[in-house]
């Protein structure tokens, strides 16, 4: 296990730093010039170029990708221009190793924003995930279990007409009634933990992360609905009626272990790609987190937070790829390495 | 009264597309240390009816009727709670394919275990002790080892030495042995039936073996039970049933299916068509799209009229469902010489 | 082949009739030449450590040196149990794998090592049909498109004619031409079965690899598609080989049959001398593990040869000869020399140190001198084998158990 | 020269994804109602200012957005001479002293502009606000490398030779630059005691109107200046100061400045009422609008820079439509022909008369959205001339008519490309059928890539016949509006056509704008652009479709709420006070 571990996890390097160079290969195939949009609208071919240079956007892209890498190996200044750290060396950035990049835009360092981008985006997820995950799969199972009744249907159209809705309405909808009109809750605002303590914390997840829960949870009631289903059609459930287990011990024991087994590489998964960020739910109730931060990057061409991001992101999915197969491996013996 | 006594029983599934008669009828007694065979082909009923000795049509779309009776009990008539402490102490199954019917995530002695501690109040300690010793008894080697192992790390043929330890731990009156050999190789089936029979003889249980291999019923089954859409086509002692057959569906099976031994020239003469549909079943006699025999039968009776279960020309407890009137002359003379020239010489 | 030769001929059809008639076992023509020689075939798995860096750390021995013969418009049977190879055999010679070694010489010319795109106009020579033909058919295309796809990629007939081509198909193989344009799902077991023979048929095979083409249907069914392999070798002069673990089967159908165990044939004979006079341990094992109807029925069956325990890994096989483990007859040499697939008569080749008929195998190594070693298995100086081992094909001489001399025809 | 403001907003709407396109910012009073009350008892609290997306800049030489300029004006950043507060256009965009005695003193042809700092200006640590400030303040738009995105005029006016490499000033700013670079700059500005002299290669009579208008001549201190890294640094000098740091995603507070001392200012300019402003960023619009709807809490004290999306117009009756506002804003929507392929002048005529503009009004949200619109040069901007196009819904007839005259087949095919929102597609379809019924056929090209939109425009070879293009005036001068956009010399490049987006050139037109940029008074330079616009509107050079409405919402705790053409149409912050 240790070394298949160590095997997924170099692979997962190769594969960010070829995410890497094909995220700024593709920025600069884009039509868009980032030095004019740095410069603004009225600019002179001239002074376009000069920003070019000033970003450091003038060189191949090799050796702007070359000197990425450097700079995440060994920290970088920004600007890399050695005359002017020498007449003005208090307009030089230092971004130390291991170095993302130093966004023009933001004014810091792609790590430093990530460090108050994170926490935000990660509370939201993880509040989502206990939503969902609770809701989703226990009116799951309780749907499967009442099957072609009416609390099943029932579960499964509500499930639908979330799923189907876009969040941004969802999302507008709980702050606009949830929040503003009925006051059940705070409008939402991000407050660590350290500042406003764990109350505080929750309460003002609880609108965002029910937004983005109630998307997801529509999938994860009519998922696990399926996977119990088909887990009470296998063979085995049959030998454990047949062996005479009472039908609580064959739904908790038999059923539900394989039932759910799936669910966890689909949890893993959709918690990665939460954790990079949920822009929609982000967007609507003001939360900086990454997802945000990657709207608002791209906007604005600013290429070492799109770098830095695709790498986080890319390092999430491969994480959460790492540890749900290991943990599949700990759920599911067939699938240990013998 | 036998141990096991099925009496006009009737399964039937409601669907969106009609009402699946799934078994119609169907009526066999069984004692214990006897084993009686269910043979036909998919389809015909021989696992619905067999499953519904253990209940396991309960909170479906089944409609069961008849009765079950079991030492006396009528296993259709008692509560479910009742049926689901009768499952695997007085009931066992062992079903086709073992490694589909076990867990995956469990370990086989895990799993083994779980069949005795339910139905006896022992510790994990005693129930693991027995488990062993259940393994060990049916040839798994190291059993005090591979009681940790899991499904997938046994072979086919140690999964279904598993699957049988599972179905006697708690030494059952009746075990059901649903093709209990159709997924293993032949020299494990051998192996696998081998088993069975010294088990048999070691618990004085009654074994019902569910199969389409003839060459199964013949070496495990004192009688012999053919199905065909649902319903009992002929029933008998199996020696009987396969020297004398009297109904054109055996006949079918005996020359459709090649030997290993004997004449290297028998032909193989094939059944025509396919199963029929239980959703509707053909009129008369099920049996009659398919029948080569149908000419022997004056006017429209094989189509209109269902034959009953009735007495065989042989004697004996032989029953057959068929109009043909000398059966027996029919198959020594124009099905026997085709098939088997060896059988001709012995009957 | 020229353009106009691709046509399927259309036999006088017999749909249904066809189906239900008796049909005899097939017959072995000894003058036939081969269309398929298999020499010295392995396929070698490999099998990565588990470790940082994934080494190949040995070989699953999939089929470990199989020589062989099939000849046009014959079958050759292929027995064994589950894991013995001889699926993997069959997909090698339908070239779906590419042998590690060895030859597979089809009609003159060795294909085994043949790429991609040389392999195309072979496609339309070899063909399969496999086991399952509710997982083999696309279940979203129609009968027609399943069946007319060989037609359309190999460009063989204009794609005006391919309905009426697929019509005819469809009729050879017993089904109803007018349900072309049907889905599989909407065909029983069986006639699922006939689909895949009619695709297989499409581009007129020289040989047809049936992997187990009846084991996943009902024993009445079983027969019919048997009997409509029969119609349609003897119709097109095709050449099977025909996989199977059941052994009646194979029996009916195959004139000549080879019986393989952990990657190696051990015995190959005409049938008459597999099923009658096996010599192989394994061979007689099997053929008495087989449940038989009727000699049960007539008093009692044979006597079983219990095999016990499992088939061994085919990573780590065990030394010599492979069946030694589970093998009653097993001595010292056993575990030292493999013994070579000799010839003991005119089609009858086994690979066994103590070869003979059951209940009469001999005490002493009957391939001592075509091995060059004692009975311990250890070498002898000098020995100088005359007869050439693990031939394709078979000899006009060879070594005479009875005898213990080489003998000829 | 130009609308960098324009742009910058139109990307934060596209990626907010709830708002049309067209238009933001820039200010006029018209229709702007100011509550009276009196502002001395509205003195202290905390006023609130939510605004949607980051800024890009609050370094004051590099602020270009106008509800940052006026923002800033009125709180932190003072210059030489602003606008005062006024509901009166006319005042409020006529520049008064600030951190200057007078409002400049031109000569040499208005070549050269003196000014003199006042005495007891301070920053905010107390140090006295000299005029080497200034001089830094204008030295840092030379570092075109590192001071981006904010307006640079005086690159191109200050007399400073050309890099003949570059094609940019030898001097290149205070970070790093040749000798004699350094000295061209100290010679184009001086400084005597606190007198600042501006030195320019060529006339600049409206250069205080340019200085009211923006912060690139404030002041900075050296000390201070961190390069890129200062970009969200705000050194005060006026009523009051950043409390902590600007932070990009949420914004800041500003609370008082003790080190600024009130009698150097006047309270026409800055009232300062509030002790603290907290400016909001990151609620969209719906949410803005909810709270401002709900005026609860702090909502009672806010004010906003968010229009009211079309979806909450119902809502806004009774006790909340007192609290609503209409403002026209400086933004024109207009389309150009494209002289390339439009060359005869009846088809552009027919054009003109068969533009619809009041279906365009109404497909795009009506009054409380746009309104019609008769000049590209906006009604609060010097130069405004109310005769030169009609408006209204159209005269089909006479498009044909013109069309007959022109003797071209009938109906004549045009592509109208514009930039695609679902607003932007409803209102391209009211021109289209306006167009259709004054004989043109019309394909509509709605361009889904925003941010590319302007990139494509400026092609020289593109197929469109209509382009559709928004602008705002940088200062209420008509210089800042047809110069930049249909002077063809400075445009037309063999790659790209510029801002003059259908590739007008005209000489007659150009030697108007050489003679109003020659022009050494305000007033005769207004005349020689109203003269250039009427060639514009001969020459059917555009055709302006509407000015962008301001409709805004304010708490019920907000006093003496203004919208002034100094606070380019949204809450100015100069008079506002909270209770």
């Amino acid at each position: 296990m240790f070394a298949y571990t160590v095997r997924r996890v170099f692979v997962g390097i190769i594969m960010l730093i070829a995410m890497s160079m094909v995220t700024f290969v593709l920025f600069f195939a884009s039509p868009i010039d980032p030095a004019q949009f740095a410069c603004g609208k009225n600019c002179s071919l001239e002074q376009r170029a000069q920003v070019r240079k000033g970003l450091g956007y003038d060189k191949p892209v090799w050796e702007q990708w070359k000197n990425f890498a450097v700079g995440v190996a060994k920290g970088r200044d920004y600007p890399e221009d050695k005359s002017l750290r020498k007449s003005a060396p208090n307009l030089v950035a230092h971004c130390a190793a291991p170095c993302l990049g130093y966004s023009n835009v933001n004014i810091a360092t792609v790590t430093s924003e990530f460090k108050t981008r994170i926490p935000v985006s990660f509370s939201l997820a993880i509040m989502a995930f206990i939503l969902w995950i609770v809701g989703g799969v226990g009116l799951g199972v309780i749907a499967a279990l009442t099957k072609g009744s009416i609390i099943d249907r029932g579960l499964v159209g509500i499930s639908l007409i979330f799923f189907a809705f876009p969040t941004f309405f969802v999302g507008l909808f709980l702050l606009k009634f949830l929040a503003i009109k009925w006051g059940f809750f705070p409008v939402p605002n991000y407050i660590s933990i350290a500042d406003g303590g764990v109350w505080n914390w929750m309460v003002n997840l609880v609108l965002p992360g029910l937004t983005l829960a109630l998307f997801y949870m529509a999938g994860y009631v009519r998922m696990s609905r399926a996977f119990v289903l088909e887990s009470m059609s296998e063979d085995y459930l049959r030998t454990a009626r047949a062996k005479g287990l009472p039908g609580r011990k064959i739904l908790f024991k038999h059923t539900m272990r394989a039932a759910l087994t799936p669910l966890v590489t689909m949890a893993g998964l959709d918690l990665a790609g939460l954790l990079g960020g949920a822009i929609i739910t982000e967007r609507v109730f003001n939360y900086n987190g990454l997802g945000k931060l990657a709207v608002d990057s791209i906007t604005v061409y600013d290429l070492p937070t799109i770098v830095g991001l695709v790498l986080l992101l890319g390092s999430f999915v491969i994480v959460a790829n790492i540890v749900v197969d290991i943990l599949y491996a700990f759920i599911d013996p067939r699938v240990r390495v013998g | 009264m036998s141990f096991l006594s099925v009496r006009d029983l009737v399964v039937h599934f409601k669907t969106v597309d009609g009402v699946v008669k799934a078994t119609e009828g169907l009526s066999y007694e069984l004692e214990r240390g006897k084993t009686l065979g269910i043979v036909g082909e998919s389809g015909s009923g021989k696992s619905v009816s067999s499953s519904a000795i253990l209940g396991l049509h309960r909170g479906t779309n089944a409609l069961v009727s008849g009765e079950i009776l079991l030492d006396g009990v009528d296993l259709l008539k008692i509560n479910d709670e009742s049926i689901r402490r009768k499952r695997g102490r007085e009931v066992a199954m062992i079903f086709q394919d073992p490694l589909s019917a076990m867990h995956p995530y469990y370990t086989v002695g895990n799993q083994i275990a779980e069949a005795y501690r339910v139905h006896n109040d022992v510790s994990k300690k005693q129930a693991r002790a027995r488990t062993i010793e259940m393994l060990e008894r049916v040839g798994i080697p190291q059993p005090d080892r591979r009681i940790d192992d899991y499904p997938h790390q046994f072979s086919g043929g140690m999964r279904q030495r598993a699957m049988i330890a599972m179905a006697l731990i708690n030494d059952p009156g009746l075990v059901i042995a649903d093709e209990p050999t159709t997924a293993l190789d032949v020299t494990v089936q051998a192996q696998i039936l081998d088993l069975l029979q010294d088990l048999q003889r070691e618990f004085n249980s009654a074994i019902i073996i569910i199969t389409h291999d003839l060459g199964v019923v013949a070496e495990m089954a004192d009688d012999v039970l053919v199905m065909y859409a649902g319903r009992a086509v002929e029933y008998g002692p199996t020696k009987e049933i396969l020297v004398h057959p009297e109904m054109p569906y055996t006949w079918g099976l005996l020359s459709s299916v090649p030997d290993v031994v004997g004449d290297t020239d028998a032909k193989l003469i094939p059944i025509r068509g396919n199963p029929p549909s239980l959703l509707t079943p053909p009129s008369g006699c099920p049996f009659h799209p398919r029948c080569d025999h149908r000419d022997k039968v004056p006017g429209d009776l094989c189509r209109t009229t269902l034959p009953d279960l009735t007495p065989a020309r042989a004697g004996g407890d032989h029953t057959k469902r068929c109009h043909i009137a000398n059966p027996d002359e029919v198959y020594a003379t124009e099905v026997l010489p085709e098939i088997a020239p060896l059988f001709e010489e012995q009957a | 082949m020229s353009e106009m030769e691709t046509g399927v001929p259309v036999p006088v059809a017999e749909h249904d009739e066809a189906a239900s008639s008796a049909h005899a076992a097939s017959r072995l023509d000894p003058n036939a030449k081969p269309v398929l020689t298999v020499e010295n075939m392995r396929m070698y798995f490999p099998v990565k450590a588990n470790g940082l860096i994934r080494r190949t750390v040995g070989h699953v021995q999939a089929v470990d040196g199989v020589s062989f013969q099939v000849p046009e418009g014959g079958s050759l049977g292929l027995v064994g149990e589950s894991g013995c190879g001889k699926s993997t055999t069959g997909r090698l010679i339908a070239r779906l794998l590419e042998p590690t070694g060895g030859s597979i010489e089809f009609q003159g010319r060795d294909i085994a090592h043949l790429s991609a795109r040389e392999l195309m106009p072979l496609r339309r020579e070899i063909q399969m049909i496999f086991q399952d033909p509710a997982t083999s058919l696309n279940p979203r295309h129609t009968v027609g498109a399943i069946v007319g796809a060989p037609l359309e990629i190999h460009k063989v007939v204009p794609k005006d004619k391919i309905i009426p081509r697929v019509q005819e198909l469809l009729e050879v193989v017993g089904l109803n031409p007018e349900h072309y344009n049907r889905y599989p799902h909407e065909f029983s077991g069986g006639q699922r079965q006939r689909i895949g023979i009619a695709r297989a048929l499409t581009l007129q095979p020289r040989l047809l690899v049936a992997d187990e083409p009846v084991s996943a249907l009902d024993v009445s069914i079983q027969a019919q598609v048997i009997n409509l392999l029969q119609d349609v070798q003897r119709e097109f002069g095709i050449g099977f080989l025909f996989i199977a673990h059941d052994l009646a089967i194979v029996r009916h159908f195959c004139p000549e049959v080879a019986v393989m165990y952990l990657g190696k044939i051990v015995e190959v004979a005409d049938r008459e001398t597999l099923y009658n006079h096996p010599h192989h341990p394994y061979t007689q094992a099997l053929l008495s593990a087989v449940p038989d109807v009727k000699q049960a029925a007539i008093g009692g069956r044979r006597e079983r040869i219990r095999l016990e325990g499992d088939v061994p890994s085919p990573i780590l096989p065990p030394s010599g000869c492979r069946f030694r483990t589970r093998c009653q007859y097993a001595q010292e040499i056993c575990a030292k020399v493999e013994p070579p697939l000799l010839q003991i008569g005119p089609r009858h080749k086994v690979a066994c140190h103590f070869a003979g008929e059951l209940g009469q195998h001999p005490t002493t190594p009957v391939t001592m001198e075509v091995c060059g070693v004692d009975e311990h298995g250890s070498p002898v100086e000098g020995a100088a084998p005359e007869i050439q081992l693990n031939r394709p094909d078979f000899a006009d001489r060879w070594l005479d158990l009875k005898t213990g001399q080489t003998t000829g025809a | 020269m130009a609308s960098y403001r324009k742009k910058m907003l139109a990307v934060a709407a596209a990626a907010s994804m709830s708002v049309a396109l067209a238009a933001c910012g820039g200010g006029s009073d018209n229709g702007s109602k100011s509550p009276g009350g009196s502002s001395d008892s509205a003195k202290g609290g905390t006023l609130y200012y939510y605004i949607f997306a980051a800024l890009e800049h609050t370094d004051p030489q590099r602020t270009y957005v106008g509800r940052d300029i006026t923002n800033w004006s009125r709180t932190v950043y003072r210059s030489l001479v602003t606008f005062p507060i006024s509901d009166d256009a006319k005042v409020s965009t006529t520049p008064v002293p600030d951190l200057a005695t007078d409002t400049g003193q031109s000569s040499n042809g208005a070549k050269t502009w003196k000014f003199t700092v006042k005495d007891g200006v301070k920053w905010e640590d107390g140090k006295p606000i000299t005029c080497e400030d200034f001089k830094y303040g204008a030295s840092r738009v030379f570092a075109t490398d590192i001071i981006t995105g904010g307006p640079n005029y005086i690159i191109t006016y200050l007399d400073i030779p050309e890099d003949p490499k570059t094609h940019l000033p030898i001097y290149t700013g205070p970070y790093q630059s040749s000798p004699e670079g350094k000295a061209a700059f100290d010679k184009a500005i001086t400084c005597d005691g606190n007198t600042i002299t501006y030195n320019f290669k060529k006339p600049w009579a409206d250069f205080p109107l340019a200085v009211a208008s923006l912060h690139m001549m404030d002041p900075y201190r050296a000390d201070k200046d961190q390069g890129d890294k200062s970009n969200y640094q705000i050194f005060s000098n006026g009523p009051y100061k950043l409390e902590g740091t600007w932070d990009k995603q949420k914004g800041g507070t500003l609370v008082r400045n003790p080190n600024y001392d009130p009698s150097t200012d006047s309270t026409d300019i800055r009232k300062a009422l509030p002790d603290k402003i907290t400016f909001d960023i990151g609620k969209t619009a719906e949410q803005i609008t909810d709270q401002m709807i709900a005026d609860s809490g702090q909502d009672k004290f806010a004010v906003t820079e968010r229009r009211v999306p079309a979806a909450y117009y119902s809502q806004i009756t009774g006790d909340i439509a007192k609290r609503a506002v209409t403002v026209t804003s400086p933004y024109t929507d207009y389309v150009v022909p494209n002289f390339k392929r439009m060359t005869n002048l009846q088809v552009r005529q027919a054009l003109a008369a068969s533009t619809d503009d009041t279906g365009w009004v109404t497909a795009g949200g009506g009054e409380k959205a746009y309104e019609e619109s008769h000049d590209i040069v906006n009604p609060a901007v010097k130069g405004y001339q109310s005769d030169l196009f009609p408006a209204g819904a159209g005269d089909p007839e006479k498009s044909k008519q013109l069309l007959q005259q022109a003797g071209v087949q009938m109906p004549y095919p045009i592509t109208f490309t514009y930039p695609s929102t679902a607003t932007a597609d409803k209102q391209a379809a009211a021109l289209k059928a306006g167009w259709e019924k004054g004989g043109f056929k019309v394909t509509l090209n709605g361009v889904a890539n925003q941010d590319a939109y302007y990139t494509d425009i400026q092609k020289p070879d593109q197929k469109a016949d209509v382009i559709w293009a928004g602008w705002g005036a940088d200062w209420p001068s008509a210089i800042t509006v047809t110069a930049p956009l249909f002077d063809s010399r400075p445009n037309l490049t063999k790659n790209s056509n510029g801002q003059d987006y259908g590739a007008y050139d005209s000489d007659e037109f150009n030697a108007l704008v050489d003679q109003a940029q020659n022009a050494t008074d305000l007033d005769q330079q207004t005349q020689f652009l109203q003269q250039a616009d009427q060639v514009l509107a001969k020459d059917v050079a555009y055709i302006p479709v509407d000015n962008a409405i301001f409709y805004f919402l304010h708490g019920s705790g907000v006093k003496n709420y203004m919208n002034t053409a100094a606070s380019n149409g949204f809450p100015d912050l100069g008079p506002v006070g909270v209770k």
